[in-house]
């Protein structure tokens, strides 16, 4: 799950990590308030699940409460790289003397927590590692030796920071982004640009957060954080119903059971012509009751022209299956072709039980490339 | 011989009293699998089908000589039971418990890892043997026995890849799943030397799939120390980028981690990629019939 | 640092481990006010440092506070095994239904951290352990792996214990004692008795607790729980002056450097066959202020007859010990013969200074063993 | 030859701008030990008598080639320190601080022990390799160069026995002080393994105290594993059970943990026990005269 700005500043402060003040404002009269609150300069600031605020206008200095109150104007409603701009994040302006990059990352590959620290932030980090490989620290951690004073000092000395006051800072803020990282089921904390002000304090002024799904239930406040109003709207429907669902753009609806074969579904309509429609896997259960919800997620999308089915029972029972696309499509409307192709544990019973209902608008294929081709067909 | 699971698998369910652990377990069994003991906290003395219940995992190995232990426990009990079945003296530990958090399971796994054990999963299907021992999830039935070894990230598309196989005649030494997760036991490579160390072993089929660059990492390891030959199936060509598909497993990160890099990676190292998985099976059964 | 009762029970409560309601009590008068105030019948509980309080008559019941009163007048001033009772505490009594024993050991050989679990309480566990070693259950852990819940398990089936409302709440406290045990960095926690009440509840009734002198620094609290009075007066004064000092039962007074060495120089004594008055090392420096300091202590002592310096040099120089030897002479008044042996770096030196002195009652021995010899007999 | 360390020793001294670090590190290097670096976190750049100083110990490795680190900041850094150098990629750590807790030392060894790392204390003098290089704060001066392993518990101790032995005209391939703390990195057992595997090593000398079982353990090893004759000198027969004497190594616990059962358990192996160091001294050079 990815975070807000604000919702991993939030965090961060939790922490101890030093962030500007700020407030969060849905509507521009919100962001007056909160400038007048405030009381100094303020930046306004887009809060959406995308990079690239501030070239596309999102990120706005505002001189006093009546300029947030226009600059909010400008920003909320904005479209940014397919978001559309919600909220604002007023927050007090900073002079900004140097701009650091520090980062935590859930390195899978190497199974360790992987620092990355470099005196040129405020950029894309990617651009860094590619031009000026040296300047960025890259450091891994053994999650059984856990955090230890070393680090800090491999990145800041590494990085060539070299004002003792800076230094205990970075210090300070390195250890406690790695007990965030750690206690908050972090996959990713990011700070872009680790601002050091002309006073000389180090703090985060933008923050990037990803938190491990599967750790949200010990953390009901950042699971609270999720807005269902920001997701696509077929997705968010997904979600409420349970199914593993992304929106993809094409006409052939896509359902399959378990992820390496939903994605390989996905793959072979492609193979044989056709636009999938979406991404959406029935996991391992594949109850009738799963089924009758997938096939309504899945058909409430008008591009939807055709749906291939494509089920290959291990667990899942091919028959179980069966019934539950007969009872869907008892309990729903559906005018467009359903292919469907079964294969694995009592495929036998369950070809045999849909060809004994037999409805008018649903084809049983016997491979997984034929059904793929006939589906893209129907499609058409 | 087969990897990670043979004759010599003396089993103990993590779970064995639970629904699924009783339902899969019970199946193991009747595969074949010398499923010797059960462990459920509290049940100790009971039994499943004439299956000894045992409270801890140290007795299901002192009492009944358990060598390997499958986990159907939850999510929030799952990393205990793996540090219990290891502290216990457990070699193969086989995780099915799928969604537990990231953080955890680099602990466990940097704690048993120098361990020597081979943690397979979490979030996996299991592991196959056919005609030897079935422990986990796989539907044996659609396999064969046979020369092809077959490793995934995936389930269903191992399913599918190994049906494909036997129904052309073919069959399989051993079915790894080492799951999707941010963090499992066990990685391609892990698998892969398993198999070219395993005289049964003919011909290796790698099932991956978009995000991150074990599939890469493989493609290397393969060209520097594998001489047996190695096919591959990558899902996940048409995924937009940065979206997720079903588990963690598949998101594309930064540059690589695409479904056409990693294919351009395993060719690179010699290894012949299908586009489809019947087009994978045709490949390697054409290979082992000449 | 081994804690009192009380002490070790406080930590207890701490980390949420049941233990009964309690007042310490110095006069027979408080042991009354504090049965008063806990409105039961109360133990009352000599407060030393040794075991076989009971035996000795160190733990009384008492049935109301005047009772209390008696019993701490008969209780304190008490000599249990060389410890005079100065406290008392003051408990409300327990209906005890069983006596389990439970412990963390830092155990050194295996370099873990040792559980051990019976229901055979509240006698000794070396009995048990000889007696009947199944009934106890010992278990290492890992220190990188921590606690983990299988741990409670372990013990609780191991030890048979099968009511559920006590498995319950043993494995509570089998893990709150794991964390008391390292966030206290204890080299030893044992609870003997571990009881259950009738009334089915589980709680400590003893408590033994051992903190790693090294550690104290971390724990303040802890550290002020030390009793300068408790200790033989010769080895808080020693304390005090910041030398390593044993009070041992002999006539020849025993300094050397390095703990190996100054064991030694006690056993050498025995084989010349003397008696050592004690066992003192001057640690690694050997700094003339150091020497004077352990001299004082040693000859505080009015059973030392003679003093035997056994000196090797390493880091810590003869000719420093060598002045350190005069200066305390000169501010001190030493009558008793003190024999010096002096080797390694700067042995030379150091003799030579010692030879020019040549203070009347100061002899310089080449080898250990000879002067272990004259020390004993100048002791005679 | 000899073990630990040599003349390929290349040395980084973390804490060498401190008064300890700069005495004994300066004075290994007089000695004839290859000093490479210092490490003083916030005095990069500067050095020390020509010994350059680096920031943090990866530096030590990657610009001066360091192998083996020399510890001696204080004991609520040293963990740190001693995490540092494993991470850097250091093989021989030898850490002479004292009053480190227990617990922590616990986690650090824990940690490093897997990873191969010769960890040396702490608590400890160091390694002397008679004529090669010496490491730490033995006194070089009283030892000379030869075939006799010394392992002890203690410092001032095995000086008096490596004195002795010079004296008749003998000398030491290395002499290693293990430490008395709780918890030291190498054991007896871990040393002994050594000086049986080393070429220059004829005879060894084991030096222990009251406290532990580690005397027995090195026993039972030196009986099983060592076709070289072992002598051992034990301190503490006269001390009174229950007492501390000096450091945590010479508790007596329980029933086991005294002067006469080590002396017992040592000569059921076959190893000759002096009752004064003097004595040990005259075993050992009997031995080697014949």
């Amino acid at each position: 799950m990815d975070l807000l700005e604000y919702q991993g500043k939030q965090l961060f402060k939790q922490f101890g990590i030093p962030v500007s003040e700020g407030r969060l404002a849905t509507t521009p009269e919100e962001a007056r308030a909160a400038a007048e609150e405030l009381g100094t300069q303020v930046v306004v600031k887009a809060q959406v699940l995308t990079g690239g605020r501030g070239k596309a206008g999102g990120v706005k200095l505002a001189e006093d409460p009546a300029d947030a109150e226009q600059k909010a104007r400008d920003i909320i409603g904005l479209d940014i790289r397919g978001h559309v701009v919600e909220k604002v994040w007023i927050e007090q302006a900073s002079d900004i003397a140097k701009e650091y990059y520090l980062s935590i990352t859930f390195d899978r590959g190497a199974k360790q927590p992987l620092f990355m620290f470099t005196t040129q932030g405020g950029i894309e980090i990617e651009d860094v590692a590619a031009n000026d490989p040296d300047a960025l620290v890259r450091l891994h951690v053994d999650a059984l030796e856990g955090y230890q004073p070393w680090i800090a000092r491999r990145l800041v000395y590494g990085a060539g920071v070299e004002d003792l006051n800076e230094q205990k800072q970075l210090a300070d803020i390195i250890e406690k982004l790695y007990r965030c990282f750690v206690e908050c089921d972090a996959m990713l904390t990011e700070i872009n640009p680790l601002i050091v002000t002309l006073d000389g304090v180090v703090k985060a002024l933008d923050s990037k957060f990803t938190v491990d799904d599967s750790a949200l239930y010990r953390h009901p406040d950042i699971a609270d954080f999720r807005d269902p109003g920001a997701a696509d709207p077929f997705e968010a429907f997904a979600r409420e119903k349970g199914v593993t669902y992304v929106k993809l753009d094409g006409s052939v609806g896509i359902l399959g059971n378990g992820a390496g074969l939903s994605m390989s579904t996905v793959d072979v309509v492609v193979v044989a012509g056709g636009k999938p429609a979406n991404f959406c896997d029935l996991g391992g259960g594949g109850s009738a009751e799963g089924v009758v919800d997938a096939l309504e997620v899945i058909t409430r999308d008008p591009q939807v022209k055709s749906v291939f089915f494509n089920i290959f029972g291990g667990i899942t029972r091919c028959d179980e299956v069966a019934r539950g696309i007969l009872e869907a499509l008892d309990r729903m409307k559906i005018d467009i072709p359903i292919v469907v192709r079964l294969d694995g544990t009592n495929a036998e019973e369950g070809r045999k039980i849909l060809a004994d209902a037999a409805p008018p608008n649903l084809h049983v294929s016997p491979t997984m490339l034929d059904a793929a081709k006939q589906a893209v067909e129907l499609a058409a | 011989m087969a990897i990670i699971v043979d004759n010599d698998t003396r089993l103990v369910v993590q779970g064995l009293t639970g629904s699924e652990g009783r339902f899969h377990g019970l199946r193991n069994r009747a595969y074949g699998t010398n499923l010797v003991a059960g462990v459920t906290p509290g049940k100790g003395g009971q039994d499943v089908e004439g299956v000894p219940v045992f409270d801890t995992v140290a007795e299901a190995v002192s009492e009944a000589g358990a060598n390997t232990s499958l986990i159907f426990v939850p999510a929030r009990f799952a990393p205990d039971a793996i540090y219990e079945a290891v502290d216990a003296g457990i070699g193969t530990v086989i995780c099915i418990t799928e969604h537990i958090p990231a953080h955890e399971m680099l602990r466990v796994y940097t704690y048993s890892r120098p361990k020597g054990v081979t943690l397979i999963g979490p979030n996996c299907p299991g592991v196959l043997s056919p005609g030897k021992a079935n422990v986990g999830i796989i539907p044996a039935e659609v396999f064969a026995a046979g020369s092809i070894g077959l490793v995934s990230r995936s389930g269903t598309l191992t399913y599918q890849i190994g049906y494909e196989v036997a129904q052309r005649g073919l069959g399989n030494s051993t079915i790894v799943g080492i799951g999707g997760d941010p963090v499992v036991g066990s990685s391609f490579i892990d698998v892969l030397e398993k198999f070219e160390a395993d005289p049964e072993t003919k011909y290796v089929v790698l099932v991956g799939e978009i995000g991150g660059d074990e599939e890469e990492k493989a493609a290397r390891y393969v060209a520097e120390h594998m001489s047996k030959p190695v096919f591959s199936y990558i899902a996940g060509f048409s995924a937009p980028p940065g979206k997720t598909m079903g588990h963690a497993g598949a998101i594309i990160s930064g540059s690589s981690g695409t479904a056409a890099a990693k294919k351009d990676a395993l060719e690179a190292a010699g290894i012949k990629v299908g586009t489809t998985p019947t087009e994978v099976a045709e490949l390697v059964v054409a290979a082992a019939q000449n």
